[in-house]
């Protein structure tokens, strides 16, 4: 098993594992989780002797070698040492967790995001890769906000999350970016090209993007100024998760980014005004912040920003010196923050509350705790003998040096900070002095003791290192500071003396002034400055990027919903009335070159033919003029404009066309006056009956803009059209070999069911399509309450007919002399379907038109004497038909594959008959009985059942009232 | 022609003859019903891996196949064609078609009568505008898809579902006229309606020919814009996904893309130096970002979030065709398979995600009360443990992670591999559109996993009195399907993309179609053709 | 002809299009018709206008592209006119539909704020 | 008598296109709408007039077929409006 | 224009192109008539009988010229014509009596008594206040 | 016999209407219009409640061919006076009205045949049958006489249809 990626995989394997566990036990999930990083903390440690040799771990594995992406594992010094703190913290922190977290809270869930976390962290820092280390970046970036929400039922869980998340995944969106960019410059996006690339990048003209992206990934991650203000929010995670996110791993992978990519992207004016200022603003805030905290971990969160400015000052300090003190006091800081925050979650645990306005003399309750946390603070705080205390000399040096002789104003901010986290760290451990505050605790004081065995012994551990450390630094860590350093450094390896006593100089001086600064400005801020009650932080009050954050967030929505309220409509007018525009507008703004304006010829005027759309047109227009209130009269009116089109087929060479939109039109007619039934009628408010409004009137007026528009842009094209030359097409093949191999004299016939079948075939499946949605929609149908009751008509009296059955109607009432005629018709109008379908291949005429004719002829039947009647003696069964004409047409086109020939492919048999001579029998013409089921079948579906809705009212008990509720309608009666 | 070509048909024929059968089961037969549709689907996806292979395994020439329907030579009949990205968007639409299937196995399908009739014809409808290399024939299979569509966005009758639809209806009617409308112009100016023989046509058209043509193309390209919501023209799109039934939105969100495919095969094809109307495409596409972005931020309901998410990365990709440089396609492809699978996964749990909301039950009466049905569904059987609670979040988490592009999901290596290619162009330098597409992508990104965050925590974490929902394995396995993909996608991303180069660079050479399909024969008369019919 | 058939198509598309605005769905529905009847009539005119020319194969003769109306436009008018007749039957049963549910005929499914 | 026949085709055209103005004219005017449906009607029937002598004018039989069927036919959609009119509706 | 010729009337014995287009005028004539019936005449029940002579006279004219020029054309006895007027006898009485009693019968409910509806005293006015 | 050609003339008159739309007499033709012909009816039956009119004797039929002349002359005289009355009188003395007709036929084909000559002739529309008296209400373009209309209407229509529709025939009448 390759090292690298089982040390990445083992956390997820025990997030899986941990998650799998029954809910309710806490050690076998801790166990799990447990197991899983203590065998990935042995791995890592083994690999110390070949790291310190200088030897670099590598793995490659291919993913998307198109755009150089492999999946590069890498393992040195800086990586290693990375891993070791991620593991080791992690498995103290998980030792912790099993007594810290309450039996009642989703523990599974707990311990498989930590890991999940954990492993995430391990892919940041194991990444050869920039593209791979951004996955993982991100990846941790959410597993941390599943863990910061982890209370989901807080309310400052979720903000603190949800902040935190945003924060940084917009940083890691800028990361990528920046690591894009950095990766388009260098040509890879493998870290050791990278790296290599120093020089070519830095001179680079994308260098400023890349270093600003980059930057700000980075110090978001690591709550750098001004992107701090998540950290502290973020607390409202359990505090394992602080302990171990907020202060030694997550917020540490920024700076071990800047590390990471210091030989590529440090050295010059931007890097160090860009990294260099924010961390020093963030070290002097933080510190500042921390001092004006009630809330114990609040204190350790901004003073966790501090530390972190801190390291992110030294790094963009850049000299190689500084590059190994911020490597130094990333570990130091680690050991001991997680040692503080879980003294905390102890405290927390035990007395219920990190107040410190509360909190008082725990030192007597818990002196062994108490100890502990006096040291990690000491060591916090920079006192000597303490692992703080060595990097924070190496920081002093380093700040006294940058400015020279002259410029001394870094040195002084950086005692400046040690002063304030002195004080700090004084009202940190001033909860264990004095009196026990028994009245103010949540719980009864003498149930404030000592935590369990295993709780405190993660801390004893840390707190050993930071005494090891700061005692003896060379033997403890030494080497490993050595082998990272080394990994960020290379050859360029500057000589250091990590002794605790350099002699008397300025570092050390500047240490005392902050020691005893810190202890004066303590007592004087307790004394002076009301520290312990006062609610905000003094001169920087205004400060408060969480609120800036939340006015953000606001903004953005708000802005985006402004956004979508000026473009963008719910309403299908304005949709309607955008599609003119960019319908008319479009082919003028992008066809180049416009077709040449033809000259209007009135030579071939011919009047009998504009009389014709004469007629045509002013039945459109009135048509739109009536269609509002008089739907009736705009139905007969459109009507009017069919008569006209079906009539120009005919004059203009085209039967088929004429034959069909004959037949649809009446149809058409039909199934409108079958639907109108059921809109209620809308009638023209007396209010409007004088002029508009203006508002409408521009409306109206805009609307006819827009028609007028649209109208003379398809004019024009039609004109366009008409008057070029006809080039070369297509259809003189169709012309010629229709007859010889088509087998048909009428082309246009011979178009629709052999050239291009495949057409026709999808366009019956519409028409079936159609009539399955309309009979599905109708089976679900409630009518208006306005038009359930039975149509005014049928309820005058002044009428005969009001009382009688559509049977009686059509026996002996109104209807009998007109049923004659209409159902004589019936045989007359079959034999005319069946002529229209069998000459349709060499004449106009075909399935459709057939179809038509044939629904046609069964739909007066049911206009004669009702739906009741007629089915009473004819099963129709439309969906079988539907299918049927499918079947056979899609069937006829296979045949052709029994042949060997591509489907549709027609062929004709010429049978030689006694008596009969010769006939042809083209396949085309069995597809065209399926086009003649299909649309016989579809049409009398969707006319159906719209008919059928009327016998639901018809079937209400008579005495129901006029109009009675569209719920208690009958069911639609089954078509069959 | 051998056998294996007939395989061409079979995407557009297993629909519809299904669909056909199943048009008498009117009421009844659930399972004889579901079991028929399941095999059609099957059947389809089973075709579309062998038209990958087939098409990817130099079985014909350039990876082109060509079925000449009816068997008449390629201009002047219906011709078929088959290449790499036809059978990606055939396997995309067939492993979708079976996610949603199987999700509409419990309820769905049950509901009212022929959702499994309509539910085919609108695969064949789909998979014959994918396969189709004829322009009104397009027109014909995008009437089947959109009829079916119509049918399918008002199954579950109730007054929501009707507003939409009305809307809807109304816009693809117009959209469909539009259709008609360019294809007329372009047969006038081209006299041919072959894609291909289009092509070939291209260069000998006169001056006044070429701008009707533009024209024509033109209005056909707001046809295919407003079936892929392209701003200002997509204003359907939220409102009829929020309200369309889960299984029927998870397959609108292909039909989005069917637009944008059209667009980019056509485009291809036609302008293939040109580049008539990239920049209109490209800046509309941006639009279309920033608007569907904002959309995201500013819906509270889940339906219309997806739908946003839907139109953002239609923007998207409509962006990137319009930015015209061929090796941003591939990335094009995956990000379109990638984000319609999420968008689909993420529509269908937001119905199970509705039942966190409030107790199970009484959504099941309040939803029965408004779909107007008689016949009761059965009840979903499946037990209510907090594992599905954590199945509900993490399959969430994932789709929120895809479409936002975050890693480590498909979502993230599509716009990686769009990013990649934006920043290394061929000839060197990155235009300024490209750097605002850059921002725009990441931008929308990052308002993406604003917007989802904001619905997941509301969902999950601040309504902690939910009681776990109850989930069937019917309704999970399908999620847990299409998200299974995206991880497929991502792990084997170096194959996915090898793929996708070649189908890439196989668009990218028109010549080859010209070729391949003009001169594809027919299959010959084994006799010579009797003397012609009579004719009367 | 070529002038007249070209305006009419233009004022047909025109009503179509103002009643399309409309707020109505009776309007709607009889705009969409009026406009397919506009955009039918243009496919068809592609094919340039004949008189007494219609498609068919003379018997006997062999026939003559250059004399018969050109009958691709007519094919695809007539699918154009099927499709055209399926999509006002959905439209119109939506529409009652919508009517019957929401009480309004207004497109929108609800009456706009005044 | 050829050009007197010819004369008298091109008179019927006109006068049936005439006609057919004239209905469009009662067809917009209304004002019942039982009147406009008579109109409908009457416009539908010198359209069967107008293509039987379109017929004559071309001496073609494809004509012949569009006559016939709005002579089968076309009554349908007016019995229809006036069944609406009457009833209410039209399917009972 | 020589469009007889085109069609092989140049062959047919002139008198037959005399009757039909004699037939043609009168049917058309007929027909221009009847429509300025529909257009002018005064109430509903007056127009009706505009259109009737449209149908019956006009329609009869033109198709007997029309059978004439066929059969004069083809030399062949063309009657196929004779279908449209039996379908024209079938449909057409329909028409009127249907759209006779709506008319009636609207006019009634809506109390247009004006209109023409009550004379003759066949339908007396309904009574006030329905 | 019967039960396969129950409706001889019916069959025959489609028969004719197939070969006149085809305008052939080829035996293929012949053959299909017949089954067209035999089959449409039967197909139908059961929509057709009254069945299909009945012609049983020869005598029947002259007075169904003596009628329908008659007829068409009345057509064509009642067509000119409309005519005269549109172009040339004064609208205002029209004397438009509806008037009462009592029947005596009941046979609704009859009743079918009298609609259709009475709608044919211009001038005079038909109305309905007034169900309490089995009245005619017949609308009369230009009305003179009331009683001449009622006693035309009954002698030279309605008595004639009742002779061809309502008398059967007699036992051993030659079967036209
Ligand atoms: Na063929
Ligand atoms: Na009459």
């Amino acid at each position: 098993m390759p090292l690298l990626p089982t040390l990445v995989l083992l956390p997820f394997v025990g997030a899986f594992v941990a998650l799998c566990m029954p809910g309710g036990s806490r050690t076998r999930p801790a166990a799990a989780a447990a197991i899983a990083t203590l065998a990935a903390l042995l791995l890592t440690i083994a690999q110390f002797g070949r790291i310190a040799g200088g030897e670099v771990l590598r793995m490659r594995a291919a993913w998307l070698p198109e755009a150089g992406l492999d999946l590069v594992w890498r393992m040195d010094g800086l990586a290693w040492l990375f891993s070791v703190i991620v593991l080791g913290i992690g498995l103290l922190v998980l030792v912790y967790a099993r007594y810290y977290m309450s039996r009642d809270d989703p523990l599974a869930r707990f311990f498989a995001c930590m890991l999940a976390f954990m492993g995430s962290m391990l892919g940041v820092v194991l990444s050869g890769n920039l593209i791979q280390l951004v996955v993982f970046w991100e990846l941790t970036s959410f597993t941390s906000f599943l863990l910061i929400g982890y209370w989901q039922q807080r309310n400052d869980a979720r903000r603190g999350a949800r902040m935190a998340f945003t924060v940084t995944t917009a940083g890691g969106l800028c990361l990528l970016a920046g690591m894009l960019i950095l990766g388009h410059i260098a040509g890879s996006y493998e870290l050791e090209a990278v790296l290599a690339a120093a020089s070519r990048i830095q001179a680079h003209a994308l260098y400023p993007a890349a270093l600003v992206l980059i930057a700000l990934g980075a110090l978001t991650k690591s709550a750098q100024f001004p992107f701090h203000f998540w950290l502290p929010h973020a607390m409202a995670a359990p505090t394992p998760v602080s302990a171990y996110l907020h202060s030694a791993t997550m917020v540490k992978a920024g700076v071990f980014l800047l590390m990471r990519l210091w030989p590529a992207l440090s050295g010059t004016e931007a890097w160090t005004w860009l990294i260099g200022g924010a961390g020093l603003c963030t070290l002097l805030l933080g510190s500042f912040y921390a001092i004006f905290q009630h809330d114990m971990k609040g204190l350790l969160a901004y003073s966790t920003i501090s530390h972190l400015g801190l390291i992110t000052v030294l790094l963009g300090i850049g000299t190689p010196l500084s590059v190994i003190a911020a490597v130094f006091h990333t570990m130091n800081h680690a050991i001991f923050k997680a040692s503080l925050f879980m003294a905390v979650g102890i405290v927390d645990h035990e007395t219920g509350t990190r107040d410190m306005r509360i909190l008082r003399g725990l030192g007597k309750a818990m002196p062994y705790t108490a100890a502990l946390a006096v040291v990690a603070s000491a060591a916090m705080a920079g006192v000597p003998l303490l692992n703080g205390f060595l990097s924070k000399e190496m920081f002093f040096a380093e700040a006294a040096l940058v400015g020279g002789t002259e410029d001394w104003s870094l040195a002084v901010a950086a005692t400046l900070m040690g002063i304030f986290s002195v004080a700090y760290s004084l009202r940190f451990i001033g909860v264990f002095f004095g009196p026990l505050a028994q009245d103010r605790l949540p719980r009864p004081a003498h149930t404030v003791h000592e935590p369990p065995r295993w709780m405190r012994f993660p801390v004893e551990c840390l707190v050993v290192l930071c005494i090891a450390v700061g005692v003896l630094p060379q033997r403890t860590i030494g080497d490993v500071l050595a082998v990272a350093a080394h990994a960020v450094l290379g050859p360029g390896m500057p000589e250091y003396d990590l002794a605790i006593w350099h002699g008397v100089n300025l570092p050390l001086l500047m240490s005392g002034v902050a020691l005893l600064g810190g202890c004066l400005f303590y007592v004087f801020l307790r004394r002076r400055a009301n520290l312990r009650q006062r609610t905000d932080v003094p001169l920087l009050h205004r400060l408060k990027g969480a609120q800036a954050y939340e006015n953000v967030m606001q903004w953005l929505s708000l802005g985006a919903a402004w956004l979508i309220r000026w473009t963008a409509t719910r309403r299908l007018q304005p949709q309607f009335r955008i599609l003119v525009v960019v319908l008319v507008a479009a082919p003028l703004l992008l066809a180049r070159p416009l077709p040449d304006w033809p000259r209007l010829q009135l030579a071939d005027f011919d009047p009998r033919f504009a009389s014709l759309w004469l007629i045509g047109a002013a039945c459109a227009v009135a048509a739109a003029w009536k269609a509002k209130y008089h739907r009736m009269a705009a139905l007969v009116m459109v009507g009017g404009t069919g008569i006209a089109t079906s009539i120009s087929f005919l004059w203009l060479s085209a039967p088929d066309l004429a034959l069909t939109q004959l037949m649809v039109e009446t149809v058409t007619t039909v199934l409108i006056l079958l639907g109108l039934r059921w809109l209620p009628l809308r009638r023209q408010p007396a209010a409007l009956a004088g002029p508009a409004p203006a508002s409408t009137q521009f409306r109206r007026g805009r609307d006819l803009l827009l028609a007028l528009a649209g109208g003379l842009g398809l004019a024009a094209l039609s004109h366009v059209v008409l008057t070029r030359p006809a080039g070369r097409s297509i259809s003189d093949f169709y012309v010629l070999r229709a007859l010889p191999e088509g087998g048909g004299a009428n082309v246009v016939n011979v178009l629709l069911v052999d050239f291009r079948g495949f057409d026709t075939m999808g366009e019956i499946t519409v028409l079936g399509v159609v009539a399955l949605t309309v009979y599905a929609l109708l089976r679900r149908f409630r009518p208006a309450p306005e038009s359930v009751a039975i149509p005014l008509q049928q309820a005058s009296d002044a009428d005969p007919a009001v009382g009688q059955t559509p049977a009686q109607q059509a026996g002996s009432g109104y209807l009998m002399i007109a049923g004659v005629y209409m159902r004589a018709l019936l045989p007359v109008m079959g034999l005319v379907a069946a002529y229209f379908f069998m000459r349709g291949h060499n004449l106009p005429g075909g399935g459709f038109v057939a179809g038509l004719i044939f629904a046609t002829a069964l739909i007066v039947q049911y206009m004669v004497a009702g739906t009741d009647w007629v089915e009473n003696r004819l099963r129709l069964r439309p969906h079988r038909w539907i299918a049927s004409g499918l079947g056979i047409a899609c069937g006829t086109g296979l045949g052709a594959w029994l042949v060997g020939y591509p489907f549709l492919t027609s062929h004709t048999a010429h049978l030689t008959l006694p008596l009969l001579g010769e006939i042809h029998v083209p396949s085309a013409f069995l597809f065209d009985l399926g086009v003649f089921l299909a649309v016989v079948g579809a049409t009398m579906l969707i006319l159906v059942a719209l008919a059928h809705q009327s016998l639901r009212s018809h079937r209400l008990p008579a005495g129901s009232g006029r109009a009675p509720a569209p719920s208690a309608l009958p069911p639609t009666k089954e078509i069959q | 022609m051998t056998p294996l070509d007939h395989l061409l048909l079979a995407p557009v024929l297993l629909p519809l003859l299904c669909g056909a059968v199943l048009v008498p089961l009117t009421e009844g037969w659930h399972r004889l019903k579901f079991a028929l549709g399941y095999a059609s689907v099957l059947g389809m996806l089973a075709s579309a891996l062998a038209l990958a292979a087939l098409t990817d395994g130099g079985y014909w020439q350039h990876g082109i196949g060509v079925y000449l329907a009816a068997n008449w030579a390629a201009p002047f009949g219906i011709a078929l064609v088959a290449d790499r990205l036809a059978a990606l968007m055939l396997l995309l639409t067939a492993l979708l078609a079976l996610a949603a299937l199987h999700f509409a196995r419990l309820r769905w399908g049950r509901i009212g009568v022929h959702f499994h009739s309509l539910f085919q014809f609108l695969l064949m409808g789909i998979n014959g505008a994918f396969l189709t290399h004829d322009l009104f024939n397009l027109f014909v299979f995008f009437e089947v898809m959109l009829a079916a569509s119509y049918g399918l966005v008002l199954h579950g009758y109730n007054a929501e579902r009707l507003r939409a639809s009305m809307q809807y209806i109304a816009i693809n009617l117009a959209a469909s006229l539009l259709f008609l409308i360019g294809a007329a112009l372009i047969y006038a100016a081209a006299g041919t309606l072959n894609m291909s023989d289009l092509a070939a046509r291209m260069a000998g058209l006169a001056p006044g020919a070429r701008g009707l043509f533009e024209i024509g193309a033109t209005v056909l390209a707001l046809a295919f814009l407003i079936k892929s919501a392209m701003w200002p023209l997509g204003f359907w799109l939220p409102t009829t996904y929020a309200a369309a039934s889960p299984p029927v939105a998870a397959m609108l969100v292909l039909m989005t893309k069917v637009g944008a495919y059209a667009i980019l095969r056509l485009w291809l094809l036609l302008f293939p130096q040109a580049g008539f109307g990239h920049d209109a495409l490209l800046w509309g596409g941006m639009a279309t970002i920033v608007f569907g972005a904002a959309g995201m931020l500013s819906s509270d309901n889940a339906g219309r979030l997806a739908g946003y998410g839907a139109v953002v990365s239609s923007g998207t990709l409509l962006a990137v065709i319009g930015y015209g440089q061929a090796t941003l396609v591939a990335g094009a492809l995956y990000y379109l398979a990638g984000s319609t699978l999420a968008i689909a996964a993420f529509l269908l749990l937001i119905e199970l995600i509705e039942r966190i909301r409030t107790p199970h039950a009484s959504v099941l009466a309040v939803t029965l009360e408004a779909w107007a049905v008689e016949d009761k569904p059965d009840e979903p059987v499946g037990r209510g443990v907090p594992a599905a609670m954590a199945f509900l979040a993490l399959s969430f988490a994932a789709c929120a992670m895809v479409i936002a592009g975050l890693p480590p999901l498909s979502g993230f290596v599509a716009k990686f591999s769009l990013f990649h290619a934006l920043l290394n162009p061929p000839q060197g330098t990155i235009a300024a559109a490209g750097w605002t597409l850059m921002a725009l992508i990441i931008g929308s990104g990052l308002v993406s996993v604003l917007s989802m965050m904001r619905f997941g925590v509301r969902t999950f974490w601040a309504n902690s009195g939910a009681a776990p929902p109850k989930l069937h394995r019917s309704e999970v396995l399908p999620v847990l399907f299409l998200l299974g993909l995206s991880v497929f996608m991502t792990v084997e991303a170096g194959s996915v993309f090898a793929w996708l180069d070649r189908a890439s660079e196989g668009i990218h050479r028109p010549q080859d179609y010209i070729g391949r399909v003009l001169g594809q024969p027919v299959v010959p008369s084994p006799v010579p053709q009797p003397a012609a019919a009579e004719a009367p | 002809m070529e002038a007249v058939i070209a305006i009419a198509i233009g004022v047909v598309f025109g009503a179509g299009i103002w009643l399309v605005l409309r707020p109505r769905s009776f309007q709607v529905l009889c705009g969409l018709m009026l406009m397919s009847y506009a955009v039918n009539l243009f496919i068809f005119i592609v094919g340039r206008l004949w008189i007494d020319r219609p498609p068919l194969t003379p018997a006997g003769s062999a026939p003559d592209p250059a004399a018969l109306a050109d009958p691709l436009p007519q094919a695809l008018v007539l699918t154009a006119i099927v499709i055209g007749f399926a999509t006002t039957a959905l439209y119109l049963v939506v529409m009652i539909g919508s009517r019957g549910l929401t009480g309004t005929d207004h497109v929108d499914g609800r009456e706009p704020e005044p | 008598m050829a050009t007197l026949l010819e004369l008298a085709v091109g008179y019927a055209l006109v006068c049936v296109l005439a006609a057919m103005l004239l209905c469009t004219l009662r067809l917009l005017a209304g004002p019942s709408a039982h009147d406009r449906v008579l109109a409908l009607d009457t416009l539908w029937m010198c359209g069967m007039l107008l293509s039987l002598v379109l017929g004559i004018r071309y001496g073609s039989q494809v004509y012949f077929e569009a006559a016939m069927l709005i002579a089968l036919l076309g009554f349908v959609s007016t019995v229809a409006l006036t069944k609406f009119l009457m009833r209410g509706e039209i399917i009972e | 224009m020589n469009w007889l010729g085109m069609h092989g009337l140049d062959q047919a014995p002139p008198w037959a192109l005399g009757v039909a287009a004699l037939l043609l005028v009168i049917g058309a004539s007929i027909v221009l008539i009847g429509a300025l019936g529909l257009l002018r005449l005064h109430t509903f029940y007056q127009r009706i009988h505009g259109p009737a002579i449209t149908i019956t006279l006009g329609t009869g004219s033109i198709l007997l010229a029309s059978m004439v020029v066929f059969t004069a054309a083809q030399s062949r006895p063309v009657v196929h014509e004779l279908i449209i007027a039996v379908f024209l006898l079938m449909t057409a009485p329909v028409v009127s009596m249907l759209l006779m009693r709506a008319a009636v019968y609207r006019d009634l409910r809506a109390r247009r008594l004006d209109a023409g509806v009550t004379a003759g005293g066949v339908y007396p006015a309904p009574p006030a206040g329905e | 016999m019967m039960r396969w050609l129950p409706y001889p003339f019916i069959s025959l008159g489609l028969l004719v209407l197939w070969l006149l739309l085809n305008q052939t007499v080829a035996p293929a033709h012949l053959l299909l219009g017949a089954a067209l012909g035999i089959a449409a009816p039967l197909l139908t039956r059961r929509l057709q409640p009254l069945g299909y009119p009945r012609l049983r004797t020869l005598a029947q039929f002259l007075a169904l061919v003596r009628l329908l002349a008659m007829a068409s002359v009345e057509v064509v005289r009642s067509c000119f006076s409309v005519c005269r009355i549109i172009l040339f009188a004064d609208y205002a003395g029209v004397n438009s009205q509806f008037i009462r007709v009592p029947l005596t036929l009941r046979d609704p084909h009859g009743l079918a045949l009298l609609s259709c000559l009475i709608n044919m002739t211009p001038g005079t529309v038909w109305v309905e049958i007034l169900p309490e008296r089995y009245e005619l209400s017949l609308h009369v373009f230009d009305l003179h006489d009331v009683q001449w209309w009622i006693a035309t209407i009954k002698n030279r229509y309605e008595q004639p249809l009742i002779d061809i529709f309502e008398t059967e025939a007699p036992p051993h009448g030659d079967p036209a």
